[in-house]
Parts: structure tokens; C-alpha cells; sequence
């Protein structure tokens, strides 16, 4: 696009304000290093994950700062998540393009919307009252790694489905075509065809789902259980990195809360680490 | 024998459709049948009691929208002239388009948590605004931005480049071509960004914990602590015993209000886009 | 004709929110205009959970006899009390617990008293838990209730998070210390754990007295257990001879404005009596 | 409907070899097949046999149903949605247009191509070998096999055989429109419908595809729909000529390539081949 350089007092205004926009990570990493900068001097990046447990309320001397337990707890709720979640989004998402008829495939989809929409404390709650109650019949407590693996697998299927599918959508219909000129069936077509031409923007669906699923907060903070353990199976609470930040911060001082900002550096790096693995598979630009 | 697998997988696809749409439906009849019970106008404008237990929303409502207003206020300024830039005057492959862009999708990744502890050290103790609506809604303005500078960037480049031939060739500057051409054109990227920013600042609960605060009085100024519905339906559930029924119309109202503003902003947006585009 | 009322409620609120969105927020600026020049202004209370109730209460019976004068409550803890009253983000800190001796630098102003319980679900048969079973129970000797008599059921354990004072109340009472702990299920606010063991009926928690006798009296199906032989009511505590007890303090720092000595002054005098009791607590002023 | 050896010869140079079609025994046959979109009619009546062993190429002005018919042929129009087709086609004496035919096996012995080639991104070798792992051939070493032969076949092997992990979207068109006719062969089918093969590519490159098509005669039924009069000239032994009669296309001449393009018998033929109408 050619441009004239006659305003150039408009573009100087936009550049600005744009440079605003572009340094709010950075004024947000700066703030969460200042904040952790007293418990990784006075307690160390290194008893973060070799102290026997975590309780930081003790002091930086008498307290304990032992991440892993929460950490393994995000990672087996986002695993459990995902596990759930992308073959249930991708097969929507194939059902949807593939297998529905025109009408329902539309109904689907607005369904799975709507879905979308309902913010994680509504799925939360809804746990929180039907669900763990329900798993608590089987299984006490109740407020369980499954509990929050079911829960969270519900919110971010929208994501992965409404991704796919518009990944989905693109795969040029050339492509169907000439692979039903060649007798294939309807599966044979997903599996040969479609899955893998369409693999870069499934792939890249999963990872924002699993990002989601990082990050989440609510939801698993109140389906949870919230204890900080190992869980030994799936019945048993598990605690993760950001439940804990909600449970703990306003509650905390001094090194403690400095402590909890060490842990939200840890969120950013993981979500920083993911958004690079998606850019890196689809090239191309990630946003919700 | 590949008839067989494309079988199963037809069935397995059907199966999913009706399991998902039933897991869904359980969701969205409870809510819906629980919630509806306690809804009333009484509901909608008397402030809550009992630790919410009984009497309404309004002060919660309030408190709400003036999250809301103040994320917008703040976001839609640095928003558009961002995605501007981006779109209109950012060659590509620039260093400092990338870079931004870069700094962008980072940004729409970071979880709500971590802008609620950043929100919480930086607008409530360093700039001192304390647990207030303010901080809230300026955290929830930095968290919408990535949101909204996309898909108003989408909007801008979905903009024919005929159009701006044609004003370069009518002899138009820049800012003109840019304020009487581009942006009108660009309206409905625009409009689905504040769609997208508005649904996802009401649903955010955990970026307000520490920085809009619990009071669920109402505000007297931007300077109070304000309770947002999300946060009340959270407090609600999990501090409230017998809280369960309030709960239920409280996340009726929110999911009412995230569909009304969805249904009515796409509606408004097509027919006020008809009468600018034919210019 | 109360439809109307509400309608014209809610339409002033619109209008007084979008004035201040307008004029900005400045909060002196009704102070300024204000003729009357004595108590005026703002306070910020925080911390205890099981505190902010009553400061609430409180609170609003004060800004009733000074008009010109906002209190805000915010929940966050005894610990945040503490914090927040030293580093001036609140004018009083709110902390249900006594000042430990880290603490000196701060002034603590008690209210009212309260005890520290231990409930179960109404349905439990459970009729009284020694301090040993207790004390068995959190560290995970004990498990099932059936080796307490009760049925063949797995024990939820509730525990609060760190930083809470019932915490620090109960963990000092029985001498244990928190990483000893095996709990079930971490709950954050005082509410909670009272909401679980209601949804819960093989759990067992402790909350503080006075919200748990509110919320039983209210049919909330919980129960107190006795301590040590002691029945967990608010006379009792009032007597001092309930074991687990504890202060509500208002907590301060340093110089305190004439304002915020005023609060104090009426949060300790008899006036608030009634309302200390209708919150379960115990009051002390005579 | 004979073919004079004598004409074939002077306009093919090819021809001193022995005619492959000679036997002219219908492979195809359609019967009054109409076929309409949502109650439009796009072609009426067409009435063709197919000879087996033949080059048959259509020719007619755009959007007089040549495609559509060439898309009945492996019913592809069951694709389309509101699309409804009546009379028969019968093919090695079945009706295929029976509702109940199995559709895999039918698209299996009729193969189809595109206007445009269209390898999904896949790598070359990938492209050849998901059709015959979807139609069962297990071992991947014979379905590599295959493949190599297959290549070989439509003399792509020279030109790819050091990147075959390579993708196919890279391959320059032609290339790639041989690719796609070599994906369509690798299954073994009957009959090729080939839907201007050449159209989207340049003159060099569609005259190796020309040579790809001839060389087909003999060993399938290859059906070619084509704009290019003179590329119909060059490789039918039949052709067919499709015009709008009405709202609808229809065939309004068939014959051997010589008769057709020396003597047309209709003359809205005669003018469309002298260039007058179109």
C-alpha cells in the first residue's frame, strides 16, 4: 500500500499509541519481576522446587515453596483436558462440515456458540453444585483432578471445535472433490485428505484450547479441591498454579505474595512457550 | 473392510454430536430452570442482602457496567489507532509492526490470573487507585486489547484496496482517506472486536478478585470497590451457604446480557454498516 | 407501587454513575462542598473475613450518624489486615486474631470475641470428637468415621488456606503444624468451609462460632461439636472458658486520623453491642 | 459408424499404428439423461454411447452441460445438493444410475479429474499411495510399488523420482495435472473422465498431457471435455457436441472424429466448428 508521507504528524500519533499498546506485556512482566524479585532473593529460584512442601505463610525461613505438586497439577488438568476435548471438538468440528445435514450442522454450531459464551465461573459453579456432588457419590471428596479435568474439557471444547471447524472450512473443496472422484468414502476421505491438509489449524485449535486450559482459573478453583499434593488418582483434589494465585494473593504478605508472583512469572512463561509453539506450527498469528 | 471403519466412524461422529449436545443441553436446562425461579425486575434493581441470600443485583449491576465503561473507554482509544497503524501504515515485514504484533499475541495469551496480579501491583499499589472499579476496568482493558486491535485490523484489511486508489486518485489525504473511506468500511471488524472485548471483560472473574475488589454496595465514584456479576456469582457458590438459587439468577442475568449484547449489537451493526457503506 | 420505588431507585443510580464517570472521581470534592467541617471523608477497612461483617454493620451505623463520612469494607484476611494497615492501602486493618509479637509496631483494638468450632454435617452421628480424634482425624490417622462410631464412610477433611487466622487459631490450639495437615478438600473464605461440610455429610471443618450458629439457626445443616468437653456456644466464649477463642481486633498504624480514631472509639464502645451479638459474636465493652 | 483409415491418418500422425478402438462396442451408454438443479433443467435428453477402448471428447460452447454430464458419468452429481437426475446410463450393462449401486466401487472403475489439478498437500508419493491404502492394499511397500509403475506410466518418474517425499503443491501445473491423472489411474479404473485437463495450463505443458491422453487409448475409456476444437481434433477417435437447445444443453451431434469435424451434419455444428458461432 503506497502512502503519502504529507501526514506524517498522524502517523507519528498512531506509532505512538501503538508503542503504548505494544508495551503493556513488557510494563506486565516488569511489574510481576519486581514483585518476585524479594522471594528470589531472600528465598531462590531453587527451593521453589526442592522444599519439601509448599507453605509459604511461614516465613522465608521457617516456610516452604515447593512448586511441583501445583505445577503436575496444572499439567495433568490440562493433559486430562485436552485428552478429552480435542477428539470431542475435532469430531464436532468433522460432524459439523462432514457428516450433519446443512440445518443441523448450523444448529450445532450455534450451540457449540453459545457455549462459548458462558464464563468459566458459570461452568464453575455448575460443578460446583451438580457435578461434584454427583462424583462425590461415587467417589468422595468430590472436588477432584476429575472434577476439574470434566470441567475444564467442557470449556474449552468450544474452542477447539469453533477452530477447527473454521480450519475446517478451508480445506478447498477440490480437494473432497477429487478425492470422491476417486471412490473413497466419507472417512476415508477425513482421514486421507482432510486431517492431514487441515493438520497445521487443528494443531494450532489444541494448543489455544490448552492455553485456555493453563490458564484457566476459576472454574478449577472451584471444582478442584484445591490441596497441594500429588494426586495418586483421578479422585483425588489437586491444586494448580492458578488456583493457587486466586486462593492465596489477597491473603498473602510480604514474601508470600511475593512467592505467588514467582508462580504467575512461571504462567507467563508457559503461555509464551505455547503461543511460540503455535506460531511456529501455523506461522502465522494467534489471537482468540 | 474400509466400509467398516467409515461406518464406525459415522456412527462415533453422531455419537459425539449427541453427547456433547446432551452434556450442553443438561447445562443449559439447569441453569435455565433454576434460574428463571428467582428472576424478577425486584431482582434486577434492589441491592443484595444476607450476604446476597436474599434481595437482588442493582448495585452489582452497576458496578458491572461501570467496569465495562471504563475497560471500553480506555481500550478503544489505544485499540483502533493501533490496528491503524497496523493495517494502514505498517509495511509488511516492518520491525516495528511485527514487534508490536508479536507483543500482541503474547498479550491474548496471558491468563486472567496473571493480569489479575499485574492489575493488582501496578493500578491498585504502585499507581495507588486501590481495589476499585478503575484498576478493574483498566486491567480488563489491557486483557481486551490483543481482541480488539485483531479484529478491527481484520476489518481494516478486508477494505478493497480500489477504495483507497480511488480516494488517492480523488486527491484525498491520508487522514481523510482514512476517516471518510477506510474507517466506515472497517466499521464491522470494529464492532465484532467490541463484541468480543465486551462478552470476554463480563465473563472475567479473575482478573477482578484483587483489583475491582467485593464490596457489593453501590459505588459512589470510580474509586470504590465495585463487585462484578461474575465475581458475585463465584462469591455466591462457594461463600454463600443456601447462596445456590441467587447464584442461578445471577449467572442467568450474565449470560442473558453477554446474548443480548451479542443479538443486539450484530443487528444494530447491519443496518446502521448499510446506510454508511454506499457512500 | 414498590415496583415503581425500585424503578426510580435504579434510574438515580444510573444517573448519579454516569454523572461521576463525567465529573471524574474525585472523592474530596463533596467533602470541599460540605458546610459541616468535622467528620468527613472516606475509610477503608480490610482483612478478616470473619471480622468484615460486623465492621460492615458497624460501618453503616456510623455513616447513618455522620452523613458525610464512607466506610468501605473489604474481606481479605486477617493477614491483609495486618499488611494493609501497615503499608497505609487501608486506614484500619481487621484481624480475628491476636497481634503476635512480629506485630509490635501495630495497635490493636479488640471488639468483640469470638470462638473457634468445629462443625459437622446435622446428618453425622457423631455426638462429641476428642481433642486426640481431632488431632487424628487432620493427620490422616484416621480416615474412615466408622473407627469413630460413626458410618462406613471416608472423612472429607477441610483445611483453610495459608494466611487465614482461623488457621493459625485452630493450628495453635492443637499444637500442630500445617504441613502435618492431610486434607480433603483447601477451602479459602470462613463461608466456605461451613457451605462444604452442608453439601458434605461425611466432613468435618472448623469455622468461627458465631457464623456457624447464624447460619444452623437459619437451616443450614451443620452442627458444633463440643471442644474438650466445652460446648461451643456464644455464651461460652463470652465466659472464657471455650478453649478456642480469639480477639477481633481493628488493627492500626501509627498516627491515625481523627476520623479513623473516631470509628474506633464508637467500634469499641457499647453502642454496637446489639449488633456483635446479632453477628454470634461476644462483646466485651461495658 | 465406421472409421475410415484412410482420414484418421491424414490428420493424426500417430494413426499408422493400429487403431485402438476398432471394435466400437459401447462401454457407456446414456439414455435420455436429464439432469436438473433445484428443478432447473441444466441437460435434457442426452442420448451417447461410449465406446470402450475410446478417446471420446465433448466439445459446445461454456455452460452447455458439458460438465454436468461428464459429472453424472461417476455420479458426482449426488454431491450436489437439490441436484436430481432421470433416465439411464448403463455401464458394462448396469444401470448406474440406480440409487443402490455402490458408489465407492463405481468411482473406483470410472475415475475422474479436474479442470484444475488439485493434489491435496501431500508428499508426491502420498499422492499415489492414500487411494489404494484406502481401497485396501495393506502393504505399503506394494502400494509404493504401484505407485513407481504408475508414475512411470504417465512419464513422471524422470522428472520426480528423487523427491517423492517432496510436496505435490510444488510441482510446476502440468506436472501436477499428470500427477492427478496418475492418482486417478493408480486405482486400475475402466473409464477416465477427464474435465478440461488443459485449460488451466500453458501450450508446452498441455501438449505433454495431449501425448498422456492418447497414449491411454486402448487401455481405458477415456472421456475428455474440452473448449479447445483443434486439441478434440488432435486426440478423439468420437466426438460429441453439446449445445443449449431451450433452457437445457443437449447433444445435438455425435460421430468419429473425421466425419464430425469434415462433414458435420448439423449445421449449428458446422458453424460452431468455423468458428462462426460459440
Amino acid at each position: 500500500m503506497s502512502r503519502l508521507p504529507s501526514d506524517t504528524p498522524l502517523k507519528w500519533g498512531l506509532r505512538i499509541i501503538a508503542a503504548i499498546a505494544g508495551t503493556i506485556v513488557l510494563l506486565i512482566v516488569l511489574f510481576l519481576v519486581i514483585e518476585a524479585i524479594p522471594a528470589l532473593q531472600t528465598v531462590g529460584l531453587k527451593r521453589f522446587f526442592t522444599d519439601p512442601s509448599w507453605h509459604p505463610a511461614g516465613g522465608t525461613e521457617a516456610g516452604t515453596f515447593n512448586l511441583i505438586p501445583m505445577l503436575v497439577g496444572t499439567i495433568l488438568v490440562t493433559a486430562g483436558a485436552i485428552l478429552i476435548a480435542a477428539p470431542l471438538g475435532i469430531a464436532s468440528a468433522l460432524f459439523c462440515q462432514y457428516y450433519a445435514p446443512l440445518r443441523l450442522g448450523k444448529l450445532y454450531r450455534h450451540l457449540i456458540e453459545l457455549l462459548a459464551g458462558i464464563p468459566s465461573v458459570v461452568y464453575g459453579f455448575w460443578g460446583l453444585v451438580v457435578l461434584a456432588p454427583l462424583i462425590r457419590q461415587w467417589q468422595p471428596p468430590g472436588q477432584s483432578l476429575l472434577t476439574a479435568i470434566l470441567i475444564l474439557a467442557l470449556m474449552i471444547l468450544p474452542t477447539v471445535m469453533l477452530l477447527s471447524e473454521s480450519t475446517l472450512r478451508s480445506v478447498s473443496h477440490s480437494y473432497i472433490q477429487a478425492a470422491n472422484a476417486l471412490g473413497l468414502s466419507r472417512w476415508a476421505i477425513i482421514q486421507s485428505v482432510v486431517l492431514p491438509t487441515a493438520r497445521g489449524g487443528i494443531i494450532t485449535a489444541v494448543l489455544l484450547g490448552a492455553g485456555r486450559a493453563v490458564g484457566e482459573t476459576m472454574a478449577v478453583l472451584m471444582v478442584a479441591g484445591n490441596v497441594v499434593q500429588m494426586p495418586d488418582n483421578l479422585f483425588a483434589p489437586v491444586r494448580t498454579i492458578t488456583a493457587n494465585i486466586a486462593l492465596e494473593l489477597g491473603y498473602a504478605m510480604d514474601h508470600h505474595r511475593s512467592a505467588l508472583f514467582v508462580t504467575g512469572l512461571m504462567l507467563m512463561a508457559i503461555i509464551v512457550m505455547l503461543v511460540g509453539f503455535a506460531h511456529w506450527i501455523n506461522k502465522g498469528h494467534v489471537y482468540d | 473392510m474400509t466400509n467398516w471403519t467409515n461406518r464406525i466412524a459415522t456412527v462415533l461422529m453422531w455419537f459425539t454430536a449427541l453427547l456433547v449436545t446432551s452434556v450442553f443441553l443438561w447445562i443449559i436446562t439447569d441453569l435455565l430452570r433454576q434460574g428463571i425461579t428467582h428472576l424478577s425486575w425486584e431482582f434486577l434493581v434492589t441491592a443484595p442482602s444476607d450476604a446476597g441470600r436474599s434481595g437482588g443485583i442493582g448495585p452489582i449491576l452497576i458496578s458491572t457496567l461501570l467496569i465495562l465503561g471504563v475497560c471500553l473507554l480506555t481500550s478503544v482509544p489505544i485499540g483502533v489507532p493501533t490496528a491503524i497503524l497496523l493495517a494502514e501504515f505498517s509495511r509488511k515485514g516492518h520491525w516495528f509492526g511485527r514487534l508490536i504484533r508479536s507483543s500482541l499475541d503474547v498479550l491474548a495469551g496471558v491468563p486472567s490470573i496473571v493480569f489479575g496480579l499485574f492489575g493488582n501491583a501496578f493500578f491498585c499499589f504502585y499507581l495507588g487507585m486501590g481495589f476499585s472499579i478503575l484498576s478493574g476496568g483498566l486491567t480488563l482493558s489491557c486483557m481486551v486489547l490483543p481482541l480488539l486491535i485483531r479484529s478491527t485490523e481484520e476489518g481494516l484489511r478486508s477494505v478493497p484496496d480500489d477504495y483507497r486508489q480511488a480516494a488517492t486518485a480523488l486527491g484525498l489525504s491520508d487522514a481523510a482517506t482514512l476517516w471518510r473511506i477506510i474507517l466506515p468500511a472497517a466499521t464491522p471488524g470494529l464492532i465484532v472486536g467490541l463484541i468480543l472485548s465486551i462478552s470476554r471483560a463480563l465473563a472475567e472473574t479473575a482478573a477482578l478478585l484483587f483489583t475491582s475488589g467485593y464490596a457489593d454496595r453501590m459505588p459512589q465514584s470510580l474509586m470504590d470497590s465495585g463487585r462484578s456479576l461474575s465475581i458475585h456469582i463465584y462469591d455466591l457458590a462457594m461463600n454463600v451457604p443456601g447462596g445456590e438459587a441467587q447464584a442461578y439468577a445471577t449467572a442467568m442475568v450474565l449470560i442473558a446480557l453477554l446474548l443480548i449484547i451479542n443479538v443486539a449489537t450484530s443487528w444494530a451493526s447491519t443496518r446502521w454498516l448499510h446506510g454508511r457503506i454506499s457512500l | 407501587m414498590s415496583k415503581k420505588m425500585t424503578y426510580i431507585a435504579l434510574l438515580q443510580l444510573t444517573i448519579i454513575s454516569i454523572s461521576m464517570i463525567l465529573s471524574g472521581c474525585d472523592k474530596h470534592e463533596n467533602a470541599k462542598a460540605s458546610e459541616i467541617p468535622q467528620l468527613q471523608g472516606k475509610l477503608i477497612l480490610t482483612g478478616s473475613s470473619t471480622v468484615a461483617p460486623l465492621a460492615n454493620e458497624i460501618a453503616k451505623r456510623f455513616e447513618a450518624q455522620h452523613p458525610g463520612v464512607r466506610i468501605d469494607v473489604q474481606t481479605g484476611g486477617s493477614s491483609r489486615g495486618i499488611a494493609d494497615s501497615r503499608r497505609g492501602t487501608a486506614d484500619i486493618g481487621m484481624a480475628s486474631r491476636a497481634l503476635k509479637s512480629s506485630e509490635s509496631d501495630l495497635t490493636a483494638h479488640t471488639i468483640a470475641m469470638d470462638g473457634v468450632g468445629m462443625i459437622l454435617h446435622q446428618d453425622n452421628p457423631i455426638k462429641s470428637l476428642t481433642d486426640k480424634q481431632i488431632l487424628d482425624i487432620y493427620t490422616g490417622k484416621i480416615t474412615h468415621w466408622s473407627k469413630l462410631g460413626g458410618t462406613d464412610n471416608p472423612i472429607t477433611v477441610i483445611n483453610k488456606a495459608e494466611g487465614r487466622a482461623t488457621l493459625e487459631v485452630f493450628l495453635h490450639y492443637f499444637k500442630i503444624k500445617n504441613e502435618n495437615i492431610k486434607p480433603s478438600i483447601i477451602i479459602g473464605e470462613n463461608q466456605q468451609a461451613i457451605r462444604t461440610v452442608a453439601g458434605d455429610p461425611n466432613a468435618i471443618g472448623y469455622v468461627s462460632i458465631g457464623t456457624a450458629d447464624y447460619e444452623a439457626s437459619h437451616g443450614i445443616p451443620i452442627r458444633l461439636l463440643p471442644i474438650n468437653g466445652i460446648k461451643a456456644t456464644v455464651a461460652n466464649v463470652r465466659k472464657g472458658v471455650f478453649p478456642m477463642s480469639r480477639p477481633l481486633n481493628l488493627v492500626t498504624h501509627g498516627k491515625i486520623s481523627p476520623l479513623a480514631a473516631a470509628f474506633i472509639a464508637f467500634a469499641s464502645s457499647s453502642q454496637i453491642n446489639d449488633l456483635v451479638e446479632a453477628q454470634y459474636f461476644v462483646p466485651i465493652a461495658q | 459408424m465406421t472409421t475410415s483409415p484412410l482420414i484418421t491418418q491424414t490428420i493424426r500422425p500417430w494413426a499408422n499404428r493400429e487403431p485402438c478402438c476398432k471394435t466400437q462396442l459401447p462401454h457407456i451408454t446414456t439414455t435420455n439423461l436429464s439432469v436438473s438443479y433445484n428443478g432447473k433443467l441444466a441437460i435434457d435428453h442426452v442420448n451417447l454411447p461410449i465406446n470402450r477402448g475410446c478417446i471420446t471428447t465433448i466439445i459446445g460452447p461454456s455452460g452447455c452441460g458439458k460438465s454436468t454430464f461428464l459429472s453424472c458419468l461417476n455420479r458426482m452429481t449426488d454431491l450436489a445438493t437439490h441436484c436430481k437426475v432421470s433416465g439411464s446410463i448403463a455401464f458394462n450393462d448396469t444401470d448406474i444410475t440406480n440409487p443402490k449401486i455402490n458408489l465407492i466401487a463405481l468411482r473406483r472403475q470410472i475415475g475422474m479429474n479436474f479442470q484444475r489439478p488439485n493434489p491435496p498437500p501431500l508428499s508426491i508419493q502420498k499422492n499415489l499411495t492414500f487411494p489404494l491404502k484406502q481401497h485396501g492394499i495393506k502393504r505399503k511397500a506394494d502400494r509404493v510399488a504401484k505407485a513407481q509403475t504408475i508414475l512411470r506410466r504417465v512419464g513422471l518418474w524422470d522428472e520426480v523420482k528423487d523427491r517423492l517425499q517432496t510436496p505435490a503443491l510444488r510441482l510446476s501445473g502440468g506436472q501436477q495435472q499428470r500427477l492427478c491423472i496418475a492418482r486417478a489411474l493408480v486405482l486400475s479404473p475402466e473409464v477416465l473422465l477427464l474435465d478440461e485437463p488443459c485449460s488451466a495450463l500453458d501450450p508446452i505443458a498441455s501438449g505433454v498431457v495431449e501425448d498422456l491422453i492418447t497414449s491411454l487409448r486402448g487401455q481405458y475409456t477415456v472421456v475428455v471435455v474440452t473448449h479447445n476444437l483443434a486439441q478434440a481434433r488432435r486426440i478423439a477417435d468420437n466426438v460429441a457436441m453439446f449445445w443449449m437447445l431451450g433452457q437445457a444443453g443437449t447433444i445435438i451431434e455425435h460421430s468419429p472424429v473425421a466425419p464430425m469435424f469434415e462433414s458435420p451434419q448439423n449445421e449449428i455444428t458446422a458453424a460452431y466448428l468455423r468458428g462462426e458461432r460459440g
